[in-house]
């Protein structure tokens, strides 16, 4: 199941989403919202998307990793709209029989969800500037 | 053919709006990118950028139509 | 931080320990007790530790993992005594600015936990048979 | 010498006892566990094992003392 939601990522609710009595390795990873850039300091961000496609990308990455590795389950959920330092902008579970695959099928879709969903962050510093993260113009 | 085309994150703020519905003489999507990135000065590498049609992600030698709705996609920086 | 603990293991807990502006990644693992293995159902398990021995191992595992990789912080438990089908037998929390370094110390630790704490697991099958794990014999 | 072996998990139900104080003419433990192997019919390879001296995991060819005590590590199955 993938997910955009423009509300708080809350990890507790999500958690509930796991348990298989054959797992032997769940793994969860977050982005989360840092207060430092490339040597600048980060205020807050706005997260962009193409919602429709950006859904599909994400439901297509995590058939991929459930046909790719020994998984018995996955999700992913991303944030849109504005995030403060400390909030949870992306939060991916797998649940595996083994610990190997569910460490891969984890990587695989943080890598495949950066590079492909339809989303953009743009990022405002503290010292009243912002950009888009990953263009190379910046505006003030 | 006229088609509509919509800009999204740093394109639609350097092309100082969301759509627009222009006249296109050329054949493909990379034809159109490279037609819009003169006009808006977008210094974007058609190889990073993404086009949807019709809602649908495709490639950029996809071949475009009369009507058809275009979505112009810098960059992404999901995660 | 690491310790061992005979009563449950609860996530929620373990989450509130991890805070820090600079954060832009955290890594959960949590090993959870199975209901197979090798082809053998499994009804639960007892792990024995010599504690004083394992507590000691997984302290300087833990600093082996904040010298060796870029992370902010890492925390892990493991359980003792019985243990349940879903119980999760060991937890390991990373947080990191970058993800890279974030996976790579999360499983090292994991890695370096299973073969260095002086930690014994003896599983029982739903047979009536029980096997010390990674020992050769088997005790009926 | 004097010294006294303690064991866990498989060791422990293997030999029987949790520990036992025992008159040892070797030197390290590597001696001590090839004796120990024998009179309980452990087949356990050493490199597998682990063996701690009055509470510090020490190498097999660590040299023993009178008065030491000994914890006999099976090897180890954590997480």
């Amino acid at each position: 199941m993938f997910q955009l939601q423009d509300n708080r990522i809350s990890r507790i609710d999500l958690l509930d989403q796991f348990s298989n009595p054959r797992a032997g390795a769940f793994i969860t990873f977050e982005g989360i919202v840092r207060n430092h850039h490339e040597g600048r300091d980060v205020a807050y961000l706005e997260y962009e998307a193409h919602q429709k496609i950006a859904e599909s990308e994400g439901k297509k990455i995590l058939e991929e990793a459930r046909e790719s590795f020994d998984i018995l389950g996955c999700y992913a959920v991303h944030r849109t709209g504005k995030l403060e330092i400390g909030d949870i902008a992306v939060w991916i579970g797998c649940l595996a029989s083994h610990r190997d695959a569910c460490y891969q099928a984890n990587r695989f879709i943080i890598e495949e969800l950066k590079t492909r969903l339809t989303i953009w962050k743009k990022e405002y510093y503290s010292d009243g500037t912002s950009d888009w993260v990953n263009c190379k113009t910046k505006i003030s | 053919m006229k088609i509509k085309v919509t800009y999204f994150a740093v394109f639609r703020e350097k092309a100082g709006l969301q759509s627009e519905e222009i006249e296109f003489h050329g054949l493909s999507c990379s034809d159109l990118f490279n037609q819009l990135s003169i006009v808006h000065a977008f210094l974007e590498k058609q190889s990073g950028c993404k086009v949807a049609v019709n809602d649908n992600l495709v490639d950029w030698d996809f071949k475009l139509s009369d009507g058809d709705d275009i979505l112009l996609f810098p960059p992404v920086a999901g995660g």
